[in-house]
């Protein structure tokens, strides 16, 4: 029993205030968009240049001057505004964005995240995930709570090349929220039929608990 | 989320003792008038705020604007690249009074040191300066041959511009020279209010066109019909108006 | 003045072997392909230009444009910040072979790496990359309690941009999202070859919507109907074409 | 018998290739504009964001948002450009203005520049100018060559606070076109009715001639 990735989007995104300035990861934080709650607006921003874009356009209208940072179509809406690259990351670098959402290789009890590469091998990429880390006035993290092989995600050290240092505030993982304070992880949420020693279990660092863990309820989506 | 803000005085309302602010404009072009008069308005009302520091490229001509914010003696330091104008009285006077600090910086420095602020870049290396009075001080290194100085960002707690058109999202326009200073001030403070024209709808300010765009901005007035610096002053105003 | 270059192997003309050259684009999104394809006919032809270090914000995708660059063989370094695509073979294949060098940088400091070298700024500070492997060997300092690393300007001897409207003057705009990394690039190269969908007369660009003044641009070359990357990647495009 | 403040400008104006991007210093230098030879069009800049712009309207005309770094009313015309100042600014520091042409109190022999302090008394005020001497490709100076107290301005050392180390490279004086050359005064031309010695007896340091010194001949204006 885990959380779907829709479900954690679903989960992000009730913490995501009216009229927040917000940047959504490639992938799976993208859907984060998708489930604002009712009276809540966001303004979505775009590496590369877009404040306020809307949803992807019908299959067939896509523009291909009109995407995202992850090379899919959106479309404009009302009050977007288009401006260039180092306009755009002066708005990241600078402070201006409320939150960033970001997928995750590993996550620090430090707040460290890892999620540009995997090692040696391959083909490094960093885009600007390194920029939204050391920007955006909150970052949080969307993860699966394990690797596909069982291992732990959430670490007492990184293992991985970092992002960044002491970044993360916030993890959304399929099984848990939990809160990273004072080099702590502090656990807000959890599922309901999920004990405390079970979640440990998988867990790469120690969980602590202040106060009262809520139960993490997500609608079927 | 709508950041219209209903008049001049609650724009301004925020701003406390001690504060640093950016005024936009280039000598009366792109300057916020009715703001800064707004701003005397409640230092004469309730003798607040006051020991202000202030950034703009001048320091104000004649007896209107900048001038008169630091006639009435709300300004304790200035931060500009050029104090005079064609009628420097009220800056020249509380200067050499020593009622006033000066930091004098090359015009181009403090655009640059301005957009750091908003930016998020905390230093950065100019050739402007080197081998000056105005680099005493401050680090110099050598890249690639030719010597630099380093500069660093300037920030604010609250900006106040001037724009053409604005929209409830905070989407801005300027009109022709008038842009100068103003959309940098909007990156580098923690509140920026900018008085417009006219408040449009969002969607009316086509997206190429918008030069400040929303997240940039906290705080939008109108004020149909601005008033010019150099009019006020070739009609020889004072603000607060004497006669009062 | 005129900076209207008739044909896009004029415009590339002046491109030398080892030369670095800006291209600009955010995937295919204002990604000059005709001008990149225009200087691949000339490396067929003429085996020039080669050794090139070709600054991007990505490696190509497909088997047009910059990914059809490196795949003749014109490209010794890259330096980007997303070497990944819908279909990376062409890079992954020559990186993993040892045939291209990488300078992989963050994004933003991409993006500020090449508008300083615009600006005459050589070197700035950010806190992207703080402790981690992309900051190795590049200074670090604290101000104001936090650290931030050192980065140098980016400057190239050519830019390739795409644009929308530009006038004889050099004067451009761009399209939407296309504007991206191509305003940046016209600043810091020697010399910016821009390709656009029409020339218009002087005056028919709004002087308040445009976006990279003349001053940053050396020729203009008309392509009317220019090609856009991802509708040529899903026709399973090739360039050279192979047939040929 | 000396140039008056236009004849200076005049000649200015005449090293002011076509098509060239040119900064016109406030006052004095602001004249050049005026003397293009015909065939010629420079773009002038100005640091308060725009390019291109056109000659002084007609008064009762005036635009107090299209001004120059003067504060004085200018036109627009086809090809104009608005831009912000940190945008203009790139345009000076980044090397990308051809002639800048400034004001002096005095210029030293190194390429040494003072335009901005007279000293310590008064209200100091530098603008744009050590910015543009760091900036243009090619920094000139339009000056009298002496003081109103008939003081030589071009000297060995600048005695007052410089505005700029070693970047003016030629001097449009009232009696001479002097350039700057590896750290010495290089005559150019010189009215024709002064002899070497006299221009020598007013020039703060040594005068050196490389091949042919020209007669400087300019129109009644």
């Amino acid at each position: 029993m885990r959380l779907t990735p829709t479900q954690m989007a679903w989960r992000a995104a009730q913490d995501i205030t009216d009229g927040a300035y917000v940047n959504l990861g490639i992938g799976l934080p993208e859907m984060v968009a998708k489930f604002q709650p009712p009276g809540r607006k966001a303004i979505f921003h775009t590496e590369n240049g877009i404040l306020g874009f809307g949803e992807a356009p019908e299959a067939g209208l896509e523009d291909w001057d009109l995407i995202n940072a992850g090379k899919k179509a959106v479309t404009i809406k009302p009050g977007t505004a288009f401006f260039h690259h180092a306009d755009s990351f002066a708005m990241v670098r600078g402070g201006h964005l409320d939150v960033a959402i970001l997928g995750a290789y590993e996550v620090a009890e430090t707040g460290d995240l890892a999620n540009w590469s995997t090692g040696p091998k391959g083909v490094p990429a960093v885009g600007g995930a390194m920029d939204l880390v050391h920007g955006a006035k909150r970052v949080a993290v969307i993860t699966d709570h394990v690797t596909k092989d069982g291992q732990p995600k959430l670490l007492r050290r990184c293992t991985l090349p970092l992002t960044g240092v002491g970044c993360v505030t916030r993890v959304y993982s399929s099984l848990a929220v939990i809160d990273i304070e004072g080099g702590q992880f502090v656990l807000r949420e959890k599922l309901p039929g999920l004990s405390l020693d079970a979640l440990q279990a998988v867990t790469g660092a120690a969980l602590h608990v202040q106060g009262a863990v809520a139960d993490l309820i997500v609608p079927e989506l | 989320m709508d950041k219209t803000v209903t008049d001049p005085a609650a724009a301004v309302a925020g701003i406390a003792d001690g504060m640093v602010v950016m005024i936009g404009g280039f000598g009366g072009s792109g300057a916020p008038i009715e703001l800064i008069h707004a701003l005397i308005d409640r230092f004469i009302a309730t003798g607040h705020p006051k020991g202000l520091t202030v950034i703009n490229n001048n320091a104000g001509n004649g007896h209107v604007g900048l001038a008169a914010l630091i006639e009435v003696g709300m300004v304790a330091k200035l931060i500009c690249s050029f104090p005079r104008s064609a009628d420097p009285v009220v800056f020249t006077e509380a200067y050499l009074a020593g009622k006033i600090e000066l930091e004098l910086v090359p015009q181009g420095t403090l655009a640059e040191r301005i957009r750091a602020g908003g930016a998020g870049i905390p230093a950065f290396y100019t050739p402007t300066s080197f081998g000056t009075d105005l680099a005493r001080g401050k680090p110099v290194e050598v890249f690639e041959g030719r010597s630099y100085v380093q500069e660093r960002w300037l920030k604010a707690d609250y900006a106040l511009v001037k724009a053409h058109l604005g929209d409830r999202l905070g989407n801005l326009t300027y009109r022709m020279a008038a842009r100068n200073f103003n959309p940098l001030m909007c990156m580098a403070a923690a509140v920026t209010v900018a008085q417009v024209s006219r408040i449009v709808a969002p969607g009316e300010i086509d997206p190429e066109a918008v030069i400040t765009p929303g997240i940039f901005v906290q705080g939008v007035v109108q004020i149909a019909n601005p008033a010019q610096e150099e009019t006020l002053n070739r009609a020889g105003a004072r603000y607060p108006e004497v006669a009062k």
